[in-house]
């Protein structure tokens, strides 16, 4: 029988778009911890391998009255129903997958064969294809992390909530004879980047995180809610027009301003 | 498709085909012996390629010299990571000097020691980059013991030929000896399938939702 | 032949299926597979014990503390150092991104000799001594001329390397000591004037509740970003206030929660409004302004001009919400105002400075909690003052090149913006050799075309780069420094920390290549000119130098990376020495020039025919926009809104875009041009920018560096001159007219 | 010079003709063999795709190319289990398109694919959830269908049927030839089912998602539905591009209108059935979703309604029209128009559900991204099409594809 403590957990974030300064300081964590690779040239936002993505949002209303919020999109480590993230399922050889344990979405580099089926079915974007072979500047190689697995051309990747990190404190866990891990042990690199403190990271099953009071902020609200894909990134924002960004309304019932649609 | 239906030809060709049936199966058999030899002897002896370590080690004749056994040497740090092989630094407590007759001995000190380069081991149990092993989560948690899946190495005398797959560049032991991949102990393959099996066998987080086997990142990175 | 050609069918299919039969085409399908895993081209991180360096960040002024973790011997990755004062267990997407510095192709690996032309980046590698000796001789052959035709710019004048270079030139005697200009000058300045002292603006932004920012890009990098972040996290968390006053809405003005989009350049003025309404209201602090404070009449009745009102008709803005903003500001329990722009990379005018100080003033927020400080420099480098030789003596008595403490800009210690233009402006150019360490003038200054043009005219430069950077490119000599993270350096106080600090930046390895420490290399020059420059140089090398310098300090430097002094609120006792000993609202020092208002404010350069609209820059967290060349994974989070390709994008209001000759979509391309220069661009449309006013990003449009950087959209300084304050004589332009036209076809 | 290769009675062009035709459309292959190395060897930056854009030309053609080769499944289907006889005569025709277009699309998704050297995780490490699993089990088993099928064309070939064993080889597959056509039939409907399916399950996507049955959205039927109607369609255009290239009747007309007139039921019966669709996906799936069925059409260059209208009524319900009156198969040129709608019908809806797919914004923040392929999607795409054309020809040439043809075309002398 499944031991009470050793209740599967529920990794999640919340995000506070208020503190959030869009300062990019978590992409920049984001990547250096897990060895995503730079091009010359990224300044096409559709080829550039961006794990976690600060999206940059507007009101939509003109001089005086515009307004910009910053969103921070990490991999969503959706759960669908029952870990049935929509990437999850449509992965024909199992290279992405999601786990009850811990509720991370994981993606495997060396199983992907790069047919980009989860691509399409991530409504984030929060994965991202190796159009190129990644090639590092001679020398700078020297500061690829030896916890993450550099990947290779015409695969597949995406945010794993750094779960090597949760891995490496399992180990000193191990080490010092521990079974659970405190709060403090597993944290994101973009959660322990941001200096604003906007990110929290957590189980959110666990009622000691401080996710788990955090999710149920009035102010909290997931991406694309009504889709059924059951993200585990929250966020909060006091203002309405960002929550109301959050998803796509058909009533004309915002009163700060309606979404405005890039075009 | 045609509907033409030509029965003496038919006929014909039976008989034909009695007449020569020897011949057949005699180049039949040739072709399949042929092949049989190439792939079951010549394949592997081609797939890799020998290397010989930089130095030979005993390891039987340090397992009776140190106290805790392999951890006297593969060791845990401090935060639970595995120090794998060796570096320099601890060898050079005792070989400071050259100890034994032993002309690999000696090459250590001179080549290495003496000039504080690290012995460029070939690690026979390097898994690939996209392994993720924690050898504290086997050890200390499951209580396992090394042998397990590195066989006997303790009681090994000198350091067996590295073979390298000129393909993949591993190390043979992670396919393991048998070109056919069957192995008789647990310690003859160090594949996923390998892995997952000890770990299906024991339960251990079995929560992939796609599988219902192990999760993915539990030994990916 | 008929059983020839079955047989061999026969022979294939028995070869095939006993192929099938065999490991043969099962292994190599699996192995391919696997080959595919592990090309050998896609690097392998080489794995090894984990350990953690801590030091401190010297990528800006902030000087975060860093913990760098290392695998072995390689740095894999920088942190924040928790507990480190301000920057508290983080650092910025700059400081997270060194090691991509650290590792840079860039680097100068060895001391060069330049053998091509300037700029054309032909290098001979030559050993240290013989650079030292080139450097030393070349140096020597000047004293006996003029010995004052040596010059130094440093990045910044604090820490000991930027004083050894000071002390080299002093000995060596030439008084042109010169350093990088920022928006510390012009409040180092603003001390000075209203409150008396020598002392840097520390802001207790902690502790405010109600935050006035004339265009200080808290969130973009202003003073210690780190430090802000927090403060504006927490700023959220206790329901305090932030009002930004910008033409752009920056992030900052985003996170505002008040955005007040001034005409930009009329800042001043509206900082006066603001007074004005305080005093007319009487909602000043009555204890401060009448027991501390001088000048208040003076100030008052200057204040006349600037009634809601008429400030309302300069700026801009609603006067009813001015008076709002000045009731709301002067009503808050903890109101701090601060101004330099964007990221405080330009001085801009003192007189604003100043107008803001006194809105802080007014409401008696001065050395008090949540208010502005007065922050001694720690004093810890206390050398014996050189022993001077008659040519240094000589020497040292000349007039400086920038004219900086001259008659017409007393209070100012170096004008690193007004040399290009003496240089260029002279026949002979003032300066014959130029060391440059720690600075990118051929970058960072505006102008650029004028600098280059001015450094055409200094015979010999040496750069004490690590990076081959613009400046680096330009010299003649390089003796390249260790990069930031292989050498020891200390830190003083964070820019607008409220206490005084002294960090130690820590080798987090050793170095990666054939380089030496700035400092050794001073010292190394020094001993190689001999005689009393020589004596002024009692240490054997640079690390010896610093721990005796810091003497006590440097155990506990070693150990925990900082020390800070205890330091306690200053009050307001005793606090100011100007003339009247007391706080002065307007002063003296101001009224040098009788004929300009006592406030003035800047116009921007240009003919409004030809240049119908206003170009202003931005800061962005995401670009280096100092010294530091913006490394990849920076640049790799710039959004395609700011560059496109190697297209500088610009900021232009869908309206503006309307007006214009030439209909513009969004994304299209044009050409700016402004009276300092011309580059192509596209344009972004947002409804974030002033109507008639375009934005653009600071920081690219480097022509130094590798591909990941160099070509990169395009410099604002190439399109801006510097304008000087009539007061500080530093550069307060904070703005260009400018044009969009078609795109050549 | 090669007459002895050329079946009995029947009259080809010269061996000269033959070898420019054949030599022509070959630098087009070559030109796209090309293109395919490049992609292999430089990797997958070499097209335009992109991470909106993972799937795009090359998805496409797989599902139109599979979608038109539905023409060799439905055929057989009729003419094996249904038992309609008169088939007989264009089914060998209809099996050398369905091989054509099922090798293509074999061949593109090896392209596709970002690892080529990995292709075979997908069955070895088949993720039995994944719609893309389904497809690639469904169409390599159907694939070595279609081989089966077409071998024993090749084997009557004049040369081979001399040799005994091809000859009973040839003779013992024709015996068994339905057992595979049923097996066929059986697995298309499944594999054109799972290609529809691959965008139904999408439920990330609400302009893609459907409802459905158990595991299949409606796409899955939709798709096996449309193929059927539409790839019998394209056999006849074919068909009719061939007669007119060699200048003879190859089929006789009852045959055609015969296939056409199923087709038109199928079509008109899909059409209804698209709409129904099309109509419930736009009242009830897409808002739960967050969306207007305008949202899907509108705030971007290319995506407007008039690609609803004419992907349903012009290629939809037009073409059934003409394919279900009598007279509109009778006259030649109608039957070919509405054959040319209808395969043009079915292309736009398969790229409607791969590429609209993608280019429909999700996120209220995210906007619409437009595509275009490189010159190397192009060629690649083009290059089964050249391939196509030279099997057809070689086929034709040498076997004896058509067997009305030496009826049909009696030759004097």
């Amino acid at each position: 029988m499944k031991k009470e403590h050793s209740k599967a957990k529920k990794y999640g974030m919340v995000i506070d778009l208020d503190k959030c300064t869009g300062c990019g300081a978590c992409m920049v964590a984001c990547m250096a911890e897990n060895n995503v690779p730079f091009k010359k040239d990224e300044s096409n936002k559709l080829d550039s391998i961006t794990w976690l993505r600060v999206f940059k949002l507007t009101n939509g209303k003109s001089f005086p009255d515009a307004d910009t919020c910053y969103l921070p999109r990490p991999c969503m480590h959706c759960e669908g129903e029952h870990g049935h993230a929509p990437c999850v399922s449509v992965c024909p050889a199992t290279a992405t997958d999601y786990s009850h344990e811990t509720g991370i979405v994981s993606q495997i580099y060396t199983r992907c064969f790069g047919c980009r089926y989860c691509m399409a079915a991530c409504p984030y974007h929060a994965r991202y294809f190796n159009w190129w072979d990644p090639v590092w500047p001679e020398g700078m190689e020297k500061l690829l992390n030896p916890n993450v697995s550099v990947r290779m051309r015409g695969v597949v990747e995406k945010c794993s909530f750094c779960f090597h990190r949760y891995q490496a404190a399992k180990e000193k866990a191990y080490y010092e004879g521990r079974q659970e891990l405190e709060e403090d042990e597993y944290q994101t690199a973009c959660t322990q980047a941001c200096p604003a403190g906007a990110i929290t990271f957590g189980d959110l099953n666990n009622p000691k995180h401080a996710v788990y009071e955090l999710k149920k902020d009035k102010n909290a609200f997931r991406l694309l809610e009504r889709l059924g894909t059951n993200p585990k990134v929250y966020y909060i924002s006091t203002r309405k027009w960002v929550r109301q960004a959050g998803d796509n309304y058909l009533e004309g019932y915002e009163t700060e301003g309606k979404v405005k649609k890039h075009r | 498709m045609s509907t033409s239906d030509d029965l003496k030809t038919k006929k014909d060709s039976v008989e034909a085909g009695d007449g020569s049936g020897g011949f057949i199966i005699l180049f039949f058999i040739i072709g399949l012996v042929a092949s049989l030899i190439s792939g079951w002897l010549l394949f592997p002896k081609l797939l890799y390629s020998e290397k010989k370590q930089p130095i030979d080690f005993n390891h039987a004749l340090h397992m009776e010299l140190v106290d805790e056994g392999c951890e006297s040497c593969h060791f845990f740090r401090e935060d639970g990571t595995y120090a794998g092989v060796p570096k320099l630094a601890q060898c050079i407590d005792c070989h400071e000097e050259v100890q034994g007759e032993s002309p690999d001995e000696a090459t250590f000190v001179e080549e290495y020691v003496t000039k504080g380069r690290e012995v460029p081991w070939l690690i026979y149990s390097q898994q690939p980059d996209c392994v993720f092993f924690s050898h504290v989560a086997h050890v200390k948690g499951a209580g396992m013991d090394c042998a397990t899946c590195h066989g006997p190495i303790g009681e090994s005398t000198s350091l067996k030929v590295y073979e390298e797959n000129r393909i993949t560049g591993y190390s043979r032991d992670i396919w393991g000896k048998n070109i056919s991949g069957i192995k008789k102990h647990t310690w003859d393959r160090m594949k996923m399938d390998d892995c997952a099996e000890c770990h299906v066998k024991n339960g251990v987080n079995q929560s992939s939702v796609q599988t219902g086997k192990g999760a993915c990142f539990v030994c990916h990175k | 032949m008929k059983i020839d050609r079955r047989s061999f069918l026969s022979f294939v299919i028995g070869g095939a299926a006993g192929t099938a039969l065999t490991p043969l085409p099962w292994k190599l399908t699996d192995d391919l597979s696997i080959w595919t895993q592990m090309w050998p081209w896609t690097p392998v991180p080489q794995d090894g014990e984990v350990s953690y360096v801590n030091s401190v960040c010297t990528l800006c002024p902030a000087g975060c503390g860093i913990s760098v973790r290392k695998v072995d011997d390689r740095a894999v990755k920088i942190e924040g150092m928790a507990g480190y004062p301000g920057s508290n267990g983080n650092a910025c997407i700059l400081g997270m991104a060194g090691l991509q510095l650290l590792y840079s192709p860039t680097r100068v690996k060895t001391p060069l000799k330049r053998v091509g032309n300037r700029g054309e980046g032909k290098w001979k590698a030559i050993s240290w001594d013989d650079a030292i000796s080139e450097v030393a001789g070349k140096l020597g052959e000047l004293r006996k001329d003029q010995s004052s035709a040596v010059a130094g710019i440093v990045g910044s004048d604090r820490g000991t390397v930027p004083q050894l270079l000071k002390r080299l030139l002093t000995a060596y005697g030439s008084p042109n000591f010169m350093c990088s200009p920022s928006m510390d000058d012009s409040y180092a300045l603003t001390l000075k004037l209203m409150h008396g002292v020598s002392a840097s603006a520390g802001f207790d932004i902690e502790n405010a509740n109600f935050v006035l920012s004339f265009g200080s890009g808290i969130i973009e990098g202003w003073g210690s970003s780190v430090r802000m972040f927090k403060a504006n996290s927490a700023l959220k968390d206790k329901k305090g206030k932030m009002v930004q006053i910008e033409p752009r809405l920056s992030n900052t003005a985003a996170k505002a929660d008040q955005w007040v989009p001034v005409r930009p350049g009329t800042e001043t003025v509206f900082a006066l409004g603001l007074a004005y309404v305080i005093i007319q209201e009487s909602l000043y602090n009555k204890d401060f302004v009448e027991n501390y404070t001088a000048e208040f009449d003076a100030f008052r009745q200057m204040l006349d001009a600037y009634s809601p009102d008429k400030v309302a008709e300069i700026t801009g803005i609603d006067a009813e919400a001015i008076t709002t903003l000045a009731k709301a500001f002067a009503g808050a329990s903890n109101p701090l105002a601060v101004c330099g722009r964007g990221q405080g990379t330009t001085p801009g005018s003192l007189h604003e400075f100043m107008a803001v100080h006194a809105l802080n003033a007014l409401v008696g927020n001065i050395n008090k909690k949540g208010g502005v400080w007065a922050v001694p420099a720690p004093d810890y480098i206390q050398w014996p003052d050189p022993e001077l030789d008659d040519i240094a003596q000589k020497g040292i008595q000349t007039a400086r090149a920038d004219g900086a403490g001259s008659e017409k800009y007393p209070h100012t210690a170096s004008l690193l913006n007004r040399l290009p233009e003496v240089i260029n402006s002279a026949a002979q150019s003032p300066v014959q050799a130029l060391l440059v360490s720690g600075a990118n003038p051929l970058y960072a200054l505006p102008d650029s075309k004028a600098v280059k043009k001015a450094f055409d005219k200094i015979p010999f430069i040496v750069s004490f780069s690590s990076q081959m950077d613009e400046t680096a490119q330009y010299a003649d000599i390089i003796l390249p420094n260790h990069a930031y993270l292989e050498r020891y350096q200390d830190v003083p106080t964070p820019t607008g920390l409220q206490t005084p600090l002294t960090g130690l930046s820590k080798p987090v390895l050793d170095p990666l290549f054939d380089t030496k420490h700035t400092g050794d290399a001073i010292i190394m020059i020094a001993k190689a000119l001999e005689g009393n420059i020589a004596a002024a140089f009692p240490w054997d090398n640079y690390e010896v130098c610093l721990s005796e310098t810091l003497g006590d300090k440097w155990d506990a430097l070693v150990e925990n990376g900082f020390v800070a002094q205890d330091f306690q609120e200053p009050g307001w006792e005793g606090a100011f020495t100007t003339p009247s000993g007391k706080f002065e609202f307007v002063s003296k020092a101001c009224a040098a020039e009788s004929d300009k208002p006592v406030f003035s404010s800047v116009t921007p350069e240009g003919d409004e025919k030809t240049y119908p609209l206003i170009l202003i820059p931005y800061d962005s967290m995401r670009l280096s926009n100092g010294f530091i060349g913006n490394p990849p994974f920076l640049t790799k989070t710039v959004e395609d809104t700011v560059l496109k390709g190697n297209d500088i994008v610009v900021e232009i209001n869908p309206a503006t875009a309307k007006d214009r000759l030439f209909s513009l979509n969004d994304g299209a391309p044009a050409m700016l041009s402004t009276p300092r220069g011309e580059v192509r661009v596209r344009v972004h449309l947002s409804d974030g920018i002033m109507p008639g006013f375009m934005a653009m990003a600071r920081g690219l449009g480097h022509t130094a560096y590798d591909d990941y950087l160099a070509g990169k959209g395009a410099n604002f300084n190439e399109l801006i001159g510097p304008a000087e304050d009539p007061v500080s004589g530093l550069d307060s332009a904070w703005g260009i007219r400018a044009k969009l036209t078609n795109v050549p076809i | 010079m090669d007459s002895a290769l050329i079946p009995k009675g029947v009259r080809r062009c010269s061996i000269g003709q033959f070898a420019l035709f054949v030599g022509v459309v070959g630098v087009v292959l070559l030109w796209g063999v090309f293109a395919m190395l490049l992609c292999w060897i430089k990797g997958l930056n070499q097209t335009n795709m992109n991470d909106y854009y993972g799937f795009a030309l090359w998805i496409w053609a797989d599902l139109a190319v599979i979608a038109l080769g539905g023409g060799a499944f439905f055929t057989g289907f009729l003419r094996y289990i249904i038992g309609k006889d008169e088939l007989k005569n264009i089914i060998n025709y209809a099996v050398l398109i369905g091989f054509i277009c099922y090798s293509s699309a074999l061949l593109i998704l090896a392209i596709d694919i970002g690892q080529p050297l990995r292709g075979w995780f997908i069955f070895w490490h088949a993720n039995v959830h994944s719609m893309l699993t389904e497809v690639a089990f469904c169409l390599s088993c159907y694939f070595g269908v279609l081989t089966i099928e077409y071998l024993p064309l090749i084997l009557e070939n004049r040369q081979l049927d001399k040799v005994p064993f091809f000859h009973n080889l040839s003779h013992n597959l024709h015996e068994v030839m339905a057992v595979f056509a049923a097996t066929g039939a059986f697995l298309s409907f499944f594999h054109q089912g799972s290609l529809g399916g691959v965008a139904g399950v999408l439920f990330g996507r609400p302009f893609a998602y459907r409802e459905g049955i158990f595991i299949w959205p409606w796409t899955f039927f939709l798709f096996t539905w449309s193929a059927a109607a539409c790839g019998p369609c394209f056999t006849i255009m074919i068909t009719r591009l061939t007669e007119k290239i060699t200048r003879k009747t190859l089929v006789k007309q009852n045959v055609v209108e015969l296939l056409a007139k199923i087709s038109g039921w199928m079509l008109l019966t899909y059409t209804i059935a698209k709409i129904i669709d099309t109509w419930y996906w736009a009242a009830v799936s897409a808002p739960a979703g967050g969306f207007w069925l305008m949202d899907f059409y509108s705030n971007n260059p290319l995506y407007g309604p008039w690609i609803l209208i004419t992907e349903v009524l012009i290629c939809g319900a037009l073409p059934a029209c003409i394919l279900i009156t009598k007279s509109g198969r009778k006259n030649p040129f109608t039957l070919m128009i509405a054959a040319v709608l209808a395969v043009i019908g079915v292309s736009l809806n398969r790229w409607v559900m791969v590429l609209q797919v993608m280019a429909v914004p999700v996120m209220s923040f995210d906007k619409w991204v437009m595509y275009s392929p490189s010159w190397q999607e192009v060629a690649t795409t083009i290059l089964p099409v050249a391939y196509g054309v030279i099997l057809i020809a070689i086929s034709h040439r040498y076997l004896p594809i058509f067997p009305q043809e030496r009826e049909l075309n009696p030759i004097e002398n």
